[in-house]
């Protein structure tokens, strides 16, 4: 495990003073194996990107529960890509705009933000879990059908 | 973020309970109001002629007096929106359509943050929108005038719910458009709504807001200053709260406050809401006495329950109701509500005005309630108390008398701690969790002093909790906690027969 | 109407409390199967072993003591459509979405009356309309077949709701299917839900029915039966409901029924709810015990409010939850539900199970609140026994220790009586009405033999409110008290000041 | 007022056990000066009928809460037509039919089946004397104009 383990960034961005869910699902990342780099509330868009660089990070989960993530998420991806993290698995989950609305509208506009995955409100950490699995699972696949 | 005020000798003494004396506090609000274009705009004597005119069931202070002397309930939900004309259309919906009895005017969390470059585009970006992308209303940006038409659009009085450890410019420019009430406080919202920023920073923060009610105080004008006892609003046990209300209290209270309400979240467990009120009334009193104030008006007010929602449009409702039922009962003096869509997102003016319509009638229904005399109610209130004094006496004691510098050094040691804190000056090491008959307990008290005999009947009530539910005793069962109110109705209480 | 029974010598005694004989009661059900085609369907033998082979959480009699033995709160709607199919997926939504504990099959009211005919006319027309035209579901139209695979359908015990005094047929057939539980009694629903049937011959019908569950008792088959002390649900006092309850369950306990539910309609009064379900229990187990009845089981539910409801969504969200807490705390082993619908018409199925869950939620949240201790609950309770001994035994004197005969002299003389009944039989001179602190009342006890020391706890605390309110003292505030939970909740509790 | 009383006949159609809200509207009629003959809970449709023209009332007022309103008011106007009743004025209240329905929709069948007035539930007594009151006064007119 300790040879190949994953590096998660988490945080929360923006003014975001939520870290109940944030803090419980870093403490439940830690607990199945990652290594989880964790920059707690409040956190700017910059500083994820900083520490996911400074620690070679394989994915950076985004929280978001206060509805301003959809002005404070507006070109993550770019940013990562400025930095040279083509390709690191992005996450975000909360509550993500203002205000009750159906899902699937909330998620499109995440995705098309360039996030890989876009956890609706009260998603449990073990489908963070099998999320992260299942995507480095096909990563690696691909890695190896590249390499084949 | 903006650059704090100035740190300079005219504005800044050494930490104290003190209150701020006239030509520092001068300076002081010199500085902070230019700080933003619309800080110009504050004109105390104007502000002051404003509130004079205002009916008296438009001012706060009042209201909650009165409320208080007809031992009526009152309902407060929250709310703000991103541009004026969503925020003035919710409350006059609140108002009308709500029966609010306090109008709120809830800030965006780029406001709250001094960020008020970014809450100008996310104006912007909500007028383009034609929806609100702020999760409240730019108070600063929009300035004296626009607040004073939102609280003329109005029949009640109008509260600012902030959210932040940097009230100065809105609650300048909120008092001045005739906003009568200001929840807010230095140890609670330091604690809980930021990162970086230093208690001792929340502190003096604060007591400039204070010190700016006595202002008004001075010239007639009788504000209204609250203090948001819920902290993190995650399982936080009333003894917790209540020790943050009776410290912001003394330090409100040296600065010349008379209005002072206190709030907490409710446990949803009825029997220990209803001793927590009454505790969090006599323990404030008691040392607002020992420090020799003795007219501080301290009304108490529960909160709908502040954690995590269920994802059920039922489940929600009955929360919301039972969120009145037991402020009714608790006696509070009024009761702030959520809504439906609670567990989602800011809810529409709708859903907010039926959480309280539903939380109005749970109140009416309940109102000739009482528990005084119920043997578990005084039980569960002396116990509180057993809880709290041992903590305040112990900070008081560290800032050798003094609140403002025993808090800080406190936080510093972990004497005083708030669960769940985002602050980097938290320990954050306290751990609560639900024991076996839903009260609030202490799973790890951290390094907070409370008494070992009051521990030991928090670690037993939990374990009888964590063994029934097979759960390891320790943080665990404070994060199964967290989840608990969230989780389906069918999983809290099955439809099936164990075979 | 349909003739009743045939009234000859070997299916009619005298009245009198005493268990129909063997050879009578054969008799009578002959008769009474005869009534209507799928009276045929029914074969004890068969039934019997279809009770047998149910699973025991579908027996609503081991239910309904496990309720009890681990002190759970069961939720039980009301609900009944016009055809088997809309009926069946209404039955699987309440069970499934609703997570009912008990599930209902109300009977429409031509059914109720006896009138098939009239019912296969509205089953029909249901059938070409697409929706339901009657408001419930035609039990005896249908037979015992059909009955079957609604309580095949679900995964709980099934109960008929059938608010009739006629109750004969109905039960052959629900019982034959597979449903465990009936609620109905003689006193309740002869003063309640019929005009012109006789205080005796509803009696009659109902020991029928008691009967009829001793003899599958005696095949070793465990039924429920229930009381509707609701009565008229319309403000109800506890003494009035509990009378009945005492009675109509000495009644069945006389036939043999070993499972006899009280249910009482909420008064939607904390601590009098919670003092009403303890001296139910307490004595009716009394008065059993003074005739000999040792092993009755007599578990107490409480309904959500019986009188009329407000139009608005919101209130009755708030109704329907301090329903559940109320049963919750005043310790009721079951509490039927109502919907957001109450005041316009027969709920979807979906509103139904909103309801349920509401009701659930709540109940979780007050599940570990009792008032034991409190001193008003305590004081409320010893008042209930001093309404319900004087009636009660006065009852038993003018019947010479019979209680059918008792009953229906007690009736005639006005010493038994409920409040808005609709039958010719009954005085209905009581009138009850509610007081300063919310506790419903008596204004006009008829000639009801309450003790005079009582009558003037009522009088004085009504007439507290009648001054308060400016209603003269007397039938006024009888009706305003019907109309008063129906108001809405801006005129009940005013978000103005008096000026 | 005794010289031109006017005469109401009240009940509850069908099997409807219903009874408080038709009692107490009864009692304000005669309260407010009308002669009531009231019929009580659970009243066959012919019942109301011949009570009117044995009283020769001057308006009918049904009742109906159960729901099964729908089925039993089907053919009252007619069966007064056939009484000679012809003119009678003719009002329905209460939940009338099974379930909750936008009341408009609710009402047009009611006033299809030949009732004046039909009420939605919840109606207080107050509106039911203001529209007799009404009602009777634009009968009296029409009767003048006829005279004259
Ligand atoms: C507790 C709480 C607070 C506490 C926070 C304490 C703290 N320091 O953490 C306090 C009281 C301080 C607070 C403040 C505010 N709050 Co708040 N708060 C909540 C509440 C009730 C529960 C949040 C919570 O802790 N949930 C429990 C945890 C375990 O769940 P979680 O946070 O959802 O996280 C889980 C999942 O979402 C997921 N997840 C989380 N992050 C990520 C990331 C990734 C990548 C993935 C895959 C998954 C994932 O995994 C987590 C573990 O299961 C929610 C409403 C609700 N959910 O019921 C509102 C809510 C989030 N708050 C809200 C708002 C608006 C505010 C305020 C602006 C004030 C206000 N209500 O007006 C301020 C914001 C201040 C600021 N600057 O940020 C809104 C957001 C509205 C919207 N999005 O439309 C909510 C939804 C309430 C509402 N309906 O209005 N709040
Ligand atoms: C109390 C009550 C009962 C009591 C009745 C006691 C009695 N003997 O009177 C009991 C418990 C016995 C009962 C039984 C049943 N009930 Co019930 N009951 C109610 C309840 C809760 C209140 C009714 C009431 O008394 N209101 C107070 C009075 C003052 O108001 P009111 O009756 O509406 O009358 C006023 C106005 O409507 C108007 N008005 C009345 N008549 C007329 C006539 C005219 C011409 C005009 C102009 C105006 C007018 O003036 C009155 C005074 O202001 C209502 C729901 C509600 N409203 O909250 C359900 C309700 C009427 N019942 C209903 C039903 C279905 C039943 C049952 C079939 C059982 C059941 N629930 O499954 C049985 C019926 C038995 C039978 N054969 O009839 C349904 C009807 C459904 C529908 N229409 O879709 C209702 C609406 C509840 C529901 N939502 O399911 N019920």
């Amino acid at each position: 495990m300790a040879a190949n383990q994953r590096t998660l960034v988490t945080g929360v961005i923006g003014s975001d003073t939520h870290i109940v869910g944030n803090r419980i699902l870093s403490m439940a990342l830690e607990k199945s194996g990652y290594k989880v780099v964790s920059l707690g509330a409040l956190t700017p868009a910059g500083d994820f990107v900083k520490a996911a660089i400074e620690t070679a990070a394989d994915a950076i989960l985004v929280s978001s529960l206060y509805g301003q993530g959809e002005l404070d998420c507006r070109g993550f991806r770019d940013l990562c890509v400025e930095a040279g993290l083509d390709h690191i698995l992005l996450y975000v989950g909360g509550n993500l705009i203002v205000g009750k609305h159906p899902w699937p509208a909330v998620e499109k506009i995440f995705l098309d933000m360039g996030f890989d995955r876009a956890a609706p409100p009260g998603t449990r950490v073990e489908t963070v879990i099998e999320w992260l699995h299942e995507d480095f699972a096909t990563r690696d696949r691909d890695l190896r059908r590249a390499l084949d | 973020m903006n650059a704090p005020a100035a740190p300079d000798a005219a504005t800044r003494l050494p930490l104290s309970e003190a209150p701020i004396p006239d030509e520092v506090f001068q300076n002081m609000r010199r500085a902070n109001l230019a700080r933003w274009p619309t800080g110009a705009e504050v004109d105390i004597d104007a502000a002051v002629e404003r509130h004079k005119a205002l009916p008296r069931h438009k001012q706060l202070a009042w209201v909650m007096r009165e409320a208080d002397r007809q031992r009526r309930c009152l309902t407060q939900p929250r709310g703000g929106c991103g541009t004026f004309n969503m925020h003035r259309d919710l409350m006059v919906t609140l108002d009308r359509e709500g029966l609010a009895d306090v109008v709120p005017t809830t800030t965006d969390s780029y406001t709250r943050n001094e960020q008020w470059q970014l809450a100008q585009h996310g104006i912007e970006e909500s007028e383009k929108a034609g929806r609100s992308l702020l999760n409240g209303y730019p108070m600063v940006n929009y300035g004296v005038a626009k607040a004073s038409q939102l609280v003329d659009a109005i029949d009640k009085p109008a509260i600012m719910l902030t959210g932040t450890a940097m009230p100065m410019l809105t609650g300048e420019i909120g008092y001045a458009g005739g906003y009568s009430g200001y929840l807010g406080s230095g140890i609670a919202y330091t604690t809980s709504y930021i990162k970086e920023l230093t208690i001792e920073e929340g502190i003096r923060n604060y007591q400039y807001l204070d010190r700016l009610a006595a202002l008004y105080q001075a010239r007639g004008v009788e504000l209204h200053r609250r203090q948001p006892g819920f902290l993190t609003g995650t399982n936080v046990p009333p003894s917790i709260a209540i020790v943050t209300c009776v410290l912001d209290c003394l330090l409100a209270a040296a600065q010349g406050v008379r209005n002072y309400g206190l709030e907490m979240g409710e446990t949803l467990h009825l029997i220990q809401d209803a001793a927590a009120v009454a505790a969090c009334r006599e323990l404030c009193q008691d040392y607002l006495a020992k420090k020799g104030h003795r007219d501080v008006f301290t009304p108490v007010t529960l909160l709908h329950w502040m954690g995590a929602w269920p994802h059920d449009d039922a489940q929600s409702a009955a929360m919301i109701a039972y969120g009145g039922t037991l402020a009714a009962i608790a006696g509070a003096n009024s009761v702030t509500t959520k809504s439906t869509h609670e567990a989602y997102g800011i809810p529409t003016p709708q859903a907010n005005a039926e959480g309280l319509r539903m939380t109005r009638t749970a109140i009416y229904l309940a109102r000739n309630i009482r528990l005084d005399g119920l043997p578990e109610y005084e039980r569960e209130k002396a116990l509180i108390g057993r809880e709290v004094r041992p903590i305040v006496d112990k900070v008081l004691e560290m800032g050798d008398g003094d609140v403002a510098v025993g808090t800080v050094r406190a936080f510093e040691a972990g004497v005083l701690d708030v669960p769940w804190s985002p602050n980097r000056g938290v320990a954050s090491r306290v751990l609560p969790a639900r024991d076996a008959d839903g009260y609030l307990r202490i799973v790890d008290p951290g390094r907070m002093p409370f008494p070992g005999d009051v521990m030991a009947v928090h670690e037993e009530r939990l374990r009888k909790r964590a063994e029934r539910e097979n759960i390891p005793y320790g943080p665990d069962l404070a994060v199964s906690s967290v989840y608990e109110m969230s989780e389906p109705i069918a999983k809290l209480m099955s439809d099936r027969w164990a075979v």
